[in-house]
């Protein structure tokens, strides 16, 4: 084998650093904004609010794999998180139930009977 | 004790006034005139009991309030607020004679009247900062009411200016209050703070700014006075009596009892600066009450000028003048408080207060007449009247400190009598040119209560000024000592 | 180790956990017993304030869990202001939840909400700390959309839900950046990692935790929910909810930055000096539009989070202490003024015009909206003054340039404030009633909690001395 | 690694954008799914199974499911045209996005990380379970966390059911409302 060729395959199997997964994880967190702010339909909304939680749970499982001293704890945070999530999630949903039978809509920017 | 018993008493006027809540008109009237009379009669007992030593411990009380940072309801008179403690009072009884021009809601009228007399007596009885702010602030939304509610047509707009403009001074002051306590102790108590010793001349300064600032919006000196005349105008004539006999005073006290005292260095360099602006306000005031077509008007830029004297005398710094200013204080609340009512009653028996409309009331009214032409005199300072004294000490203080402003001031008194004489010459003499000037007819015996004690006071006073004076004496040579010695 | 110690430092909290199971129990199973419900609800948090009560008294403290639990006099005072607010929104509830139905549920949210709370200010834990605010955040999502006969309702829980999910990723994203760069989520490991220059990360986790709290105090620029939430919440709970989550966040806040990241307080108070100059100038200067007193009263709610941010700003030097007994001092004064303030609307009606001529129509009601009124605006000797004053104090004790221009700041926005609160007393005293607008509304039980709050705003200067001696040894410092 | 790491980094990402991007809501919602699983995915290579589990169990499993029954009982039928599915703030929402997901990744890459390595997670589900009960070594905090969340749990549920219950003849259906409302 070429040692170009077994230099690349070591390459493949090398470990990844922190920051890979932290810019994973804050490019996540960016596109869950993004939706966030441009979408109009209140569904997707918290769609994308679910992928900055994700983003974030991804954060914070690299942190807990790769910290040396927090004995993986930050898994266990994680899962409070998820649990959380899904509370939002739940309550989320039901409210945006209440507001379709009294509007018709779940857009957001048709949801406008309060101003100023 | 005493004195907290006398600024708390208006309490029970006010508990009275809920409770007679099914009494007619005149019940009422009698029962404010005769809870207003306590007050009166406590500080005339005081007067002359304690009159040469107002230190006496049953005088003064104080216990700690929030002890962590030095705050306390200390309460205590000295001859630097007796005059005006005094008043305080007087001027509740005659605002309570004078109010028969309020005919709707006289209950409420009362009650609201006594909580502004139970912040005008705590304020110049408090020997604590804190407790200094909290009376200066509870006159404000009495006297907010008392415009609002009973005063004429543009009584509105003027009420939420003067409350805007004088609670934004007072809040200011209050910054500056809390940053001198803080910073030398922390420690709120008056007494103790005088002279200031822990702060430096930079810390005196920063915290002089606010302080002066806060108090000459309340006074107003002149560039700072837009709230004043609109809500003079519109009020009712016995909200008038307090508003220019009391108020504007607690801004020129909080000059003479703190910002003097407490900050001598950081005082020192805005003392031209202040006698500057007493003297505009006193030649600005007399201009601008020469063009007014409107008695009442008139009136309230008198006040202006007058003001500006007090200011003067403080500003000098010296025995003679603050002297002179706290006499003042005291006089112009007696003659201001007797024109605003006279004009009161000619506008209510003529129904005008043009200047042009009115004349020869010396035959139809003369008595009251008489009295305008009185207080007219012992405003411009004739010799005799009570406000001659005062001016002339105020003017020799303010003239040896500074004197371009003094001498600029005693050509404000010819201003002043130009204009007080031209008043005259149209109201009282002057031809008769409206028939309802032809058919009045002279004050009612009321009406003569509320403005005969304040005439025979300015005469006493003028006569006999040292029964004044000698109570002040002391604490203006302390205030003097302070303020020189720095 | 979990000893009895714990159980007895976890006592408010398990009382209130236990009684509104309770009461969704016997609501679920007695329907017909609303007296029941309401007065069992009512009991809790008095219960749950008498346990606060007796275990400040008894001077008890402790740190359970490993440190990440902390019972101190500063996190038993906050349980206490949770816990009588809490008491007041549901007494103001009683009636108006058992017209509407789902009163055990609604009643169970309030506790919720103030469960979530009190945990809140006894976490010394990041991650404790996020699920505390939650557990105070999503039931106060239901709240706001409770009402069914306003469409405003579920509309403003929309948008609260929509935000605050929002709010909570960017605050969860510090969290997990502060927990990466210490390794640890306890404050006092986070402390060593805030000492000297931060780094990238942990600069970034500070500037989103900042943000996410923003959110959650209503400053500006995240103040945008506010009004909507306030708006569309019924009554008793847009009172709940503007004082007692809120007083709670600022606590933990303090206790963040105090136990957390002492090392970093020239960056955290200058930061909160720019917010407070902001969220005070937009708060006041929206509300000075308003018609409504419900929107008027939440963009008050935003100046006064504003005003708080001040005492954050004034947290160096010297001013230390002070601006830790201005925020227990402030916290206080605002609940009983804000609680009060809010209940009216209750008793009169949100439009302002609703308000014209209260004076002699129904001059109880008129005294004490004027009362919480004057007191929102400053005047002394009501509670709203001695917490502006104990801000000033704390202020000019800090000596940092930051914190005198947001005193002055705050100075500037007393004033602004004048129009809008006068504007309601104005009306009151000076128009006409609105002619058959007057038939009184409003039940008993919230004509009491009016009276009371107005009567404990007005007579605040007597405990203010006691309650600075608390806040000087609260712990915290 | 690098592979699975790209393969699963382009998964997530691409998942993302769809969610954002696609016209229909359906659609969006399994995009979502799929980037859930991604994040399963990144969880397995962090040494944490047993979450991963968690994740494909809760996210794309429940959650998803939920959302796609909000979907049908909150849906109009489809929108056309792509601009309409977007707020009128689409451009500088976009720009927003990029600066946050730029700056934070920027922030992330500038930290020094060389004291960091990994396989400290826990492997073993039972290792996930002592951390969640916070003995052996764990934080003991987790053993009040754990009993807030299942308040927490219990009482969104309470939330969510009492929300989106409703009586008859109660509320804000009036009739002839929903015609109106529908044919605007």
């Amino acid at each position: 084998m070429p040692p170009q060729a077994q230099q690349f395959l070591d390459q493949l199997n090398a470990t990844l650093p922190l920051e890979a997964y932290l810019i994973v994880g804050a490019l996540m967190f960016g596109i869950g904004v993004w939706g966030a702010l441009v979408r109009r339909n209140a569904v997707v909304v918290f769609m994308c609010i679910e992928l900055m939680i994700n983003a974030v749970n991804l954060t914070l499982v690299a942190f807990a794999d790769y910290l040396p001293n927090a004995g993986g704890a930050g898994v266990g945070y994680a899962v409070l998180v998820i649990a959380v999530a899904a509370a939002e999630v739940a309550v989320g949903l039901a409210i945006a139930l209440a507001v379709y039978r009294s509007r018709k809509t779940v857009n957001v920017d048709e949801i406008n009977l309060m101003k100023g | 004790m005493i004195t907290t018993i006398t600024i708390f008493f208006p309490l029970v006027g006010l508990i009275l006034m809920l409770l007679l809540k099914s009494a007619d008109e005149r019940t009422v009237r009698y029962s404010a005139l005769g809870v207003a009379a306590v007050p009166l009669l406590l500080v005339t007992y005081i007067y002359f009991r304690y009159g040469g030593d107002l230190d006496a411990s049953s005088l003064t009380q104080g216990f700690d309030w929030v002890s962590s940072l030095g705050i306390g309801y200390r309460v205590g008179l000295d001859g630097l607020g007796f005059g005006m403690f005094f008043l305080s009072a007087l001027l509740t009884l005659i605002a309570v004679v004078a109010s028969w021009d309020v005919r709707e809601n006289l209950r409420q009228y009362y009650t609201i009247l006594f909580v502004a007399e139970l912040g005008m007596l705590g304020v110049f009885a408090a020997q604590d900062l804190i407790l200094f702010y909290i009376f200066f602030e509870v006159t404000l939304i009495p006297m907010y009411l008392l415009v609002g509610i009973w005063g004429d047509e543009n009584r509105r707009p003027a009420a939420i200016k003067f409350f805007i403009f004088t609670f934004f001074g007072s809040t200011v002051m209050l910054a500056g209050f809390l940053a001198l306590g803080i910073l030398s102790g922390p420690n709120f108590s008056i007494e103790t703070l005088i002279g200031s010793g822990p702060l430096s001349r930079t810390a005196q300064l920063a915290v002089a700014v606010p302080i002066l600032f806060g108090l000459l919006i309340k006074v107003p000196a002149v560039p700072l006075h837009s709230w004043l005349l609109d809500v003079y105008v519109s009020s009712p004539t016995s909200t008038n009596v307090m508003l220019s006999g009391i108020l504007p005073k607690l801004g020129t006290y909080g000059l003479i009892k703190i910002a003097l005292p407490l900050l001598p260095q950081g005082v020192e360099p805005f003392l031209p600066i202040i006698a500057a602006f007493g003297v505009v306000n006193i030649i600005y005031g007399a201009f601008v009450a020469f063009m007014q077509t409107d008695l009442k008007a008139l009136v309230a830029y008198s006040s202006i000028g007058t003001l500006g004297f007090i200011l003067l005398g403080i500003a000098s710094g010296n025995v003679l003048g603050i002297n002179g200013a706290v006499m003042q204080q005291v006089t112009h609340g007696l003659y201001s408080a007797l024109l605003f009512i006279i004009v009161g009653i000619i506008a209510a028996r003529t129904g005008t207060r043009r200047i042009s409309e009115l004349g020869g009331l010396a035959a139809r009214m003369p008595w009251a007449g008489g009295l305008l032409a009185l207080g007219a005199l012992a405003a411009m300072g004739v010799p005799g009247l009570a406000v001659f004294v005062s001016e002339f000490m105020s003017i020799m203080g303010g003239f040896v400190a500074f004197p371009v402003q003094g001498t600029l001031a005693a050509v404000g008194i010819l201003l002043g009598a130009m204009y007080l004489l031209h008043m005259l010459r149209r109201v009282i003499f002057g031809p008769i040119e409206r028939p309802a000037v032809a058919e009045t007819t002279d004050a009612g015996p009321v009406e003569m209560a509320a403005i005969v004690p304040l005439a025979l006071l300015l005469l006493v006073l003028g006569i006999f000024p040292s029964l004044l004076i000698n109570i002040q004496q002391p604490a203006v040579e302390l205030v003097a000592a302070v303020i020189g010695g720095s | 180790m979990i000893t009895a110690q714990t159980f007895v430092g976890l006592i408010p909290e398990l009382l209130v956990f236990v009684l509104s199971i309770l009461v969704l129990m016997v609501g679920v199973f007695a329907p017909r017993a609303t007296g029941l419900v309401a007065g069992l609800a009512a009991t809790t948090p008095l219960v749950a304030l008498v346990g606060t009560a007796v275990l400040l008294f008894t001077r008890f403290e402790g740190s359970f869990f490993g440190g990440g639990y902390v019972v101190d006099d500063f996190a038993l005072y906050f349980k206490l202001l949770v816990a009588l607010s809490a008491f007041f929104a549901v007494l103001a509830a009683a009636r108006w939840s058992g017209e509407t139905g789902d009163a055990p549920e609604y009643f169970t949210l309030i506790l919720s909400v103030a469960l979530g709370s009190m945990l809140l200010v006894s976490m010394r834990d990041l991650f404790g700390i996020f699920v505390a605010i939650e557990l105070a955040t999503i039931p106060s999502y239901a709240l706001v959309a409770f009402d069914r006969s306003r469409r405003e309702s579920p509309e403003g829980g929309m948008k609260y839900l929509l935000t605050g999910m929002v709010a909570a990723s960017i605050l969860l994203y510090g969290i997990v950046l502060i927990y990466g760069a210490a390794g640890s989520a306890q404050l006092a490991d986070i402390a060593n990692t805030f000492i000297g220059r931060l780094s990238p990360v942990a600069l970034l986790g500070l500037v989103l935790l900042v943000s996410g709290f923003a959110f959650k105090i209503s400053a500006a620029p995240f103040h945008f929910w506010t009004p909507d939430a306030y708006q569309g919440a019924p009554t008793s709970a847009a009172a709940f909810l503007s004082v007692a989550p809120k007083a709670a966040i600022f606590a933990v806040l303090l206790r963040i930055f105090l136990e957390g990241m002492p090392g970093a307080a020239s960056t955290w108070a200058v930061v909160a000096a720019v917010l407070a100059i902001v969220t005070m100038f937009v708060g006041n200067l929206f509300a000075l539009r308003q018609r409504n007193v419900r929107r008027m009263l939440a963009y008050s709610s935003v100046a006064h989070s504003g005003y708080i941010l001040v005492a954050f700003a004034a947290l160096r030097g010297a001013g230390a202490e002070t601006a830790v007994q201005a925020v227990l001092i402030y916290s206080a004064a605002y609940l009983l003024m804000n609680l009060g303030a809010f209940l009216v609307i209750d008793l009169v009606g949100e439009e302002a015009k609703s308000y014209n001529g209260l004076f002699r129509t129904r001059p109880g009601v008129a005294l004490s909206m004027a009362v919480f009124m004057a007191a929102l605006v400053g005047i002394p000797p009501l509670s709203g003054f001695w917490g502006k004053a104990w801000i000033i104090l704390a202020g000019a004790q800090s000596g940092s340039t930051a914190a005198y221009l947001a005193v002055g700041a705050l100075v500037i926005n007393s004033v602004l404030s004048v129009p809008y609160y006068f504007g309601i007393i104005r009306n009151m005293a000076f128009e006409e009633p609105v002619t058959g607008a007057g038939e009184p509304k409003g039940t008993g039980a919230v004509k009491f909690s009016v009276y009371a709050l107005a009567i404990a705003t007005a007579l605040f200067f007597i405990v203010v001395g006691p309650l600075a001696t608390l806040a000087g040894n609260s712990g915290l410092l | 690694m690098v592979v699975a790491f790209i393969f699963l980094a382009s998964m997530t990402l691409l998942c993302a954008m769809g969610v954002v991007l696609s016209r229909n809501v359906v659609h969006s919602a399994l995009f979502m799914s799929g980037s859930f699983l991604g994040v399963a995915g990144f969880f397995v290579m962090l040494n944490s199974p047993a979450l991963a589990a968690f994740q494909v169990l809760i996210y794309v499993g429940a959650v998803t499911v939920v959302i796609l029954f909000g979907i049908m009982f909150t849906q109009r039928p489809q929108v056309r045209r792509f601009g309409s599915i977007l707020q009128r703030q689409r451009w500088s929402g976009f720009f927003v996005a990029i600066g946050v997901g730029a700056f934070l990744a920027y922030m992330m890459g500038l930290q020094n990380w060389d004291y960091t390595e990994p396989g400290n997670g826990p492997r073993e589900v039972s290792g996930l379970g002592e951390i969640l009960l916070g003995v052996n070594g764990a934080p003991p905090i987790f053993s009040l966390l754990f009993e807030v969340i299942s308040i927490l749990l219990l009482v969104a549920v309470i939330a969510a059911i009492v929300v989106s219950r409703r009586k008859t003849g109660e509320g804000i259906d009036r009739p002839g409302s929903d015609r109106e409302e529908v044919s605007r």
